[in-house]
């Protein structure tokens, strides 16, 4: 059989688990595995209980299960709250002289972890290095490759630091295959899959936004956009470019239109109630026609919510901010190579209609880490749509708003000689200066919505997996596409005949697209991680199409395949209370 | 040879006798005498009556948001550090909405110029109290008078180590333009709080209520001592010192961001092939 | 025939339009007239050119008219922009001495209105009191009235200026009796109307939040809904009430709910890019469900856009407005007595329901005046939804937010002995504490969104004019009433089938009856002053139904009832560029 | 008797360690101090390790958005002046997101008491700079360090005219508990800014680096003097200062407002029929 098996981490904040699951996910994927990771953390910073769950796949993976093969619980509480999880031939890792557990005992593997870190590491802070060893130790894997992942992983931290964790792991290796040599997995073998990345939703975007030469960005730090603009700072000096924490996120989004505006690509990131302070400004990009990108990470609300929890609660709110009427383009990448690929994207669409885009990510799309192909920086195509010295030369009278057929206008930098660029967030003329003029008005914001044509022609339709025609479509946007992949594979199997249709894109809608898809279903189940069914709510503001039933979930954790297919068994919910 | 000419712009809507034409004859003749190109400036302004003055002019202009001026120019500023970067906004602008940015681009020390037209009160809506308006000022939403006591920029960016602070008043076409000067040629965030009477809604603090106490700063006095310049920008009254409050040499911030090393943003070539090397650490 | 007239005075800002404008409607609609009167004006304070236009008639007036029949035209401009809008009997009356006309001289009636000033009033400030005398003349109506207007119009400058204006509008009305007697039109008699209020939507609504019992009102300025905080700061000390005016929106809505969860009703008011910082508190008013009163006045977007103009470019915004999904209602009062009564309603909704409750004004409702009947204070009703001291005694363990079967919990204020109020933008459990537990996460948050149901039950349906069961239904929502409500009499009038559904609330959308309506006509247009049909957009959502056309207007000025007869005989358009 | 008891709240979410309990301990203590029930009390917070406070404690609470603080409290202050109405949160809180609240609110000298976690850092978020961070202060998004100046909140709420000015350690529960209750008795706008360790995030200025540091102000010292309150607002460093370094006696924003003389908001009886007469005015 091909391998398929669940590791969950669970423990209090402050534990580490980040670490070492990282550790321990970068060594499976080394080995020729597919591997989807998810973290679950609280907003906190010590104690309480957060985990790191790790899936390693022979094929490829596209999320998380619901079933545990390995827990490894740092903490009493792991064990309460997850043995439920707990597969049949699953097993729990943890310090039995620390912890005591009740109840069945033959899948309880006790190692003293907190002793042999002592003894090992000299510390007993290397204790979830000790299972992280032992976790391997039961699937009797190669303990080379942790090593060595180990030692890049603590580098950072001194030679003796990357030796201590080594010992650990060693310690809880050898304990393992020594003491619980029954409970041993069927030996692992490496994988066949050939050499991958391992990457999260956030460094994916961020080296998304680097290939395509975002040049400035500022943020205000915010569960989950934070990892942004700390990856981006960490690069900074080594790549040129600035990452500026501002005072607040209006700043933050005024300073990225301003540098937009003087020539660089610049890009903000944030979350729901940071996008919110940002509304203003975003038609204020709009109106001055200033190119940008909006990496909006959405997370549980209203409001503060549940910080650190997942949710795709924000698009609508997106899709219509700010006051008037101005083209925007919405992407919302379904994994991360999507990620990269929309970032790239969004700034050549920014630029190229002079527009903001807005990328939807999420918690469960920025802290997830899998595996893929080294994404090709060579497909990475930069237009960035501003008139060369040479075409401006020609322009007698500069007007950087000029009425054109396509409504994009000629866009020049500021400190040309000989050209001047003027904007403003008044209604304006084409020279940029404002008007009040009735005609003027009416020309310039017809000017500005021509654009939509143009973007709407830029969008992919949402991807349909395996083939239209089905009887039963599934539709979803955004991070739900493993669960959702994961879920019609299954469902696939078993002789249902349902497809798959996932935007990627929303906005321009597709809706000629998405109405021909839903003309040729008998049932269609839109699946959010929201508590209104947005996404349905556009596609029947768009088609006039109302989907048989929504599939919606909005406790701030992420789908999972099982979740999708039982609620699909229970014909979805109109969910009305 | 640029002139006065070069600068000019489209025909004004301020009221006739407005503080607000002064500024904007200083501010021309400070960038013409500077040498400056307008292509070469950049004014970033706001919302209000003051804030239409880049329309007034000629050069490149980005007038954005009510209050937002100063993260924009910031922004602008950090891309193409070849600009002069000027900023331009009501009183209302900068210390009513756009407190924070006022706050926070002051401990950044950029290097921009801020002008604030400080008519102490919100023009373009029509008369409402600003935070500069004075204790007991009468306006329709403030019929009682204004309770909140007054907002000294000078003391408060001061108080924040602002590098370049300074006041003039709009009556004085010749101090302001020296000290437009002045503030552009300082490396670092300068701030020139202008006073300027508005004619329509600011009955007290006329043209002749300024003319009658502003006086220049002596000549001996030293913009160096900042717990001087503290105490001197807290006179206010009968007597109202105008002129080079606190100067102080420091570093800016572009000076110091290691992301500006490889030279100007937005001169650099833009290389997807740059993240070459990242990608391979994730393997 | 019976009286229908129409007087538009032009001029410069600064030269006392609105002062004059508003005492000739007074006089009018003291006179037992109906009046509308819309103002027109730029974001400057001197200079361009402003209008302020006053529709007199004997029979109710909804809107005012493109044709004009006395221009009263203070400076030249105004001559060359308004000429054309003349009816063929129209005159204009000007300073002949100081503005040069050529062309057709029959209907030009020059008044030396300067000379008449300095000569009667000591100044040439009083030229438009010569020039409203001058019109009063030419309609040969009784001065008396405009006397006594002008009289309170200006008690508190000072007897002098009473009586110069009185001396400079008597000098206007003799000069125009006496040497224009031929072109006085068929002299005025009074009006057959009882006595009426002549009230300004701005005002309209201060006065509803007074009767409501608003207490507490915070704002920064932006037209066009300052007139609301500076009509209540003026009432301020009489009636007990604080409105204060915040260093920012943000400031301006995080005060007025952390004075409505101290008890008191409170209030904000703003327009579109006010609203947009605005809009991570209103999701903290949701969260908390602390009740609040937002009015939105809408002008010309996007952005800072047309400062002073009127437009409906918001509405999908407000509606989605704030990350996350909570429930919240949206009123767009149609004429100023239906301003007055949804402020009153939108309290007691927002109380009982513990929601914010948006009501969507714009510049057209809020500085046009309009007569109608005093209302009916006695009708008030102030439902607070705040759980009595007698009630909270018998509660044992007080939580704020208890889980409860209709979703709204026992409401009580901070200060009461013996309990404690606490509650959180965070999620949270029935106490207001913040908890990460995924079973509360899920129940609050169904327990926030059941509130919907009763929400929708105190929505009235959109009315219907004059019945039900026509082959064409026009669709229309807040200001737009006064122009589509005369469009639609002059269409009946000539013999069309149609019929017009009004929307003076628009949240919880009304579906049902929506449909209904929808279902039985053959043609449906959506009449909008924005760019994209929002309303429509909303209506297809929710109903699945697409309008046949939409009329769109999105130059920044209102609607006339002319405009929309001759879209509809276009065939409106689905705009499309 | 009201005890500390009647204050205790739920499990704390700190880390073992942090300086915010001291601060918890030493609010229990002066609230029971000044003999005041939890029902008397209103604590308005923001969000961030600080802002979770009240949940540890238990009185009426309103623990609303990040940097929001202050407008919260004042609305809530002038609805009910009966309430003793304490804003507590962090310096990102208070200085970074919230600044423009904290100048206005100053301004508005509001009788409302203002702790501010001064950890100097961002704690909840995981360690970034905050407005208070020293220059060169690393952290994963400023690997460069802190090239903008740090916010002394002291020298400029001086610099606004505040009427209490004071700072106190998490390390001293005396000492913060006895200023708290100064602060609480002061009528105004009381600021007190509260030194704190974070364990996590900020390892330069840690409980032991406070405790070399920090000295009480002298007897002696006045804090009637703003000038010499701003220079010892200045002083930082080897040493480190703490207690009232201003404080002023004058009229509370409340105490001048028109529309509070007919007594405090929340008790007034809503009577739709006070428009009648405004209706009357418009025939
Ligand atoms: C977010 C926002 N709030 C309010 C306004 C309305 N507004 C325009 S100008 C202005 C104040 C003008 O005062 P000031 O900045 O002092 O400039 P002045 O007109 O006095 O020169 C305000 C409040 C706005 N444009 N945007
Ligand atoms: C509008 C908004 N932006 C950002 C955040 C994310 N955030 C939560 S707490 C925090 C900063 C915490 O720092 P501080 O206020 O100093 O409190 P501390 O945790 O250090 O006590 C930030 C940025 C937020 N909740 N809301
Ligand atoms: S309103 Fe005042 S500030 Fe504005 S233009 Fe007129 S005089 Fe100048
Ligand atoms: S992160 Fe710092 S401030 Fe927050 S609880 Fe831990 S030690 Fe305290
Ligand atoms: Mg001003
Ligand atoms: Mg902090």
């Amino acid at each position: 059989m091909s391998v398929d098996f669940t590791l969950k981490i669970g423990g209090e904040a402050g534990q580490g688990m980040q670490t070492i699951g990282y550790a321990l996910s970068k060594t499976f994927a080394r080995s020729g595995f597919h591997l989807f990771a998810n973290q679950d953390y609280m907003s906190r910073i010590r104690g309480g209980h957060n985990f790191f769950q790790i899936r390693v796949k022979e094929e490829p993976v596209y999320a998380s299960s619901e079933e545990v093969d390995i827990l490894i619980a740092l903490d009493k509480a792991t064990v309460e709250m997850h043995r439920p999880e707990l597969k049949e031939k699953g097993v729990i890792i943890f310090d039995g002289e620390h912890i005591d557990i009740s109840g069945e005992p033959s899948h309880l593997l006790s190692v003293p972890l907190e002793r042999l870190a002592r003894e090992e590491g000299g510390n007993k802070l290397f204790s979830n290095s000790v299972a992280v060893g032992g976790a391997l130790g039961i699937l009797a894997y190669q303990f080379d490759i942790l090593a060595q992942v180990l030692k890049e992983v603590f580098v950072k931290r001194g030679e003796e630091i990357v030796e201590n964790n080594i010992k650990a792991a060693r310690a809880g290796y050898d304990f393992m295959q020594k003491n619980y040599k029954d409970f041993c997995l069927s030996p692992l073998r490496s994988g066949r899959s050939d050499k991958k990345m391992l990457i999260s939703g956030n460094e994916a975007l961020s080296l998304g936004a680097m290939a395509a030469g975002c040049k400035f960005m500022s943020a205000y730090p915010m569960t989950p956009s934070t990892g942004i603009i700390t990856y981006l700072a960490g690069k900074a000096k080594q790549c040129g470019l600035v990452a500026e924490q501002a005072e607040d996120e209006i700043a933050a989004i005024n300073m990225a239109i301003g540098a937009s505006f003087a020539g660089v690509r610049a890009m903000v990131a944030t979350s729901g109630g940071g996008f919110s302070l940002m509304v203003e400004a975003l038609g204020l990009a709009g109106m001055t026609e200033t190119p940008l990108v909006i990496i909006e990470a959405q997370r549980s609300g209203p409001s503060t919510g549940l910080p650190t929890r997942t949710a795709q609660g924000d698009l609508e709110f997106v899709l219509h901010a700010s006051q008037g009427e101005f083209p925007r383009a919405i992407f919302a990448p379904a994994t991360v190579e999507d990620a990269f690929w929309s970032v790239v994207k969004a700034f050549n669409v920014a630029e190229k209609y002079q527009v903001p885009v807005i990328i939807m990510s999420d918690q469960h799309l920025a802290d997830s880490y899998l595996t893929c192909k080294k994404f090709d920086v060579s497909k990475v195509k930069i237009e960035r749509g501003i008139i060369s010295d040479a075409e401006l030369a020609k322009i007698k009278d500069y007007k950087r708003h000029r009425f054109t057929q396509s409504g994009i206008s000629p866009r020049a930098l500021p400190s040309q000689e000989g050209r001047i660029v003027i904007t403003d967030s008044d209604e304006h003329d084409e020279e940029g200066h404002l008007s009040e003029d009735l005609e003027i008005a009416n020309k310039m914001a017809q000017k500005r919505l021509k654009k939509r044509q143009g973007l709407a022609s830029e969008i992919e339709p949402p991807k349909v997996y395996p083939h239209e025609n089905t009887e039963i479509v599934l539709i979803g946007w955004g991070s739900t596409y493993g669960a959702l992949r994961e879920a019609l594979d299954v469902l696939i199997n078993k002789g249902m005949d349902v497809s798959l249709m996932h935007f990627q894109e929303i906005w321009p809608f597709p809706a000629q697209f998405v109405s021909s898809i839903l003309s040729k279903a008998k049932k269609s189940f839109c699946v959010e991680n929201n508590a209104t069914g947005q996404l349905a709510h556009i596609i029947r503001a768009e088609t006039g199409k109302e989907v048989t039933a929504k599939i919606l979930k909005f406790d701030g954790r992420p789908f999972s395949w099982q979740y999708i297919i039982r609620e699909l068994k229970k014909g979805g919910k109109r969910w009305s209370l | 040879m640029v002139t006065i000419d070069d600068y000019q712009g489209q025909v004004t809507a301020w009221c006739p006798g407005c503080g607000d034409f002064g500024i904007l004859q200083a501010l021309k003749k400070a960038l013409v005498d500077l040498k400056l190109e307008p292509h070469q400036v950049l004014i970033v302004s706001g919302i209000g009556q003051a804030s239409k003055l880049p329309h007034y002019m000629k050069c490149n202009t980005f007038n954005g948001l009510h209050g937002r001026i100063l993260p924009v120019a910031t922004g602008a500023k950090i891309a193409n550090q070849e600009l002069v970067v000027i900023g331009v906004g009501g009183d209302g602008d900068n210390y009513g909405e756009g407190g924070n940015h006022f706050l926070h681009t002051i401990r950044r020390n950029i290097d921009i110029t801020l002008l604030v037209h400080n008519n102490r009160v919100y023009g373009l809506t029509k008369g409402q109290a600003s935070p500069t308006s004075d204790p007991g000022f009468i306006s329709k939403v403030q019929p009682q008078g204004v309770i909140s006591s007054s907002f000294n920029a000078l003391s408060l960016a001061i108080s924040l180590h602002a590098s370049f602070v300074s006041r003039s008043w709009s009556g004085d076409i010749d101090h302001l333009s020296w000290l437009i000067k002045e503030a552009v040629q300082h490396k670092g965030f300068s701030l020139i709080d202008i006073l300027q009477p508005c004619i329509t809604f600011n009955k007290k603090n006329t043209y002749r209520w300024y003319k009658e106490r502003i006086y220049k700063l002596a000549e001996e006095y030293d913009p160096a001592n900042r717990l001087a310049a503290f105490k001197k920008a807290e006179e206010w009254g009968d007597k109202i010192p105008i002129g080079i409050f606190y100067r102080e040499k420091k570093p800016t911030f572009a000076d110091q961001l290691f992301g500006l090393k490889k030279g100007p943003l937005f001169r650099q070539r833009l290389d997807p092939s740059q993240v070459m090397p990242l990608l391979e650490t994730l393997s």
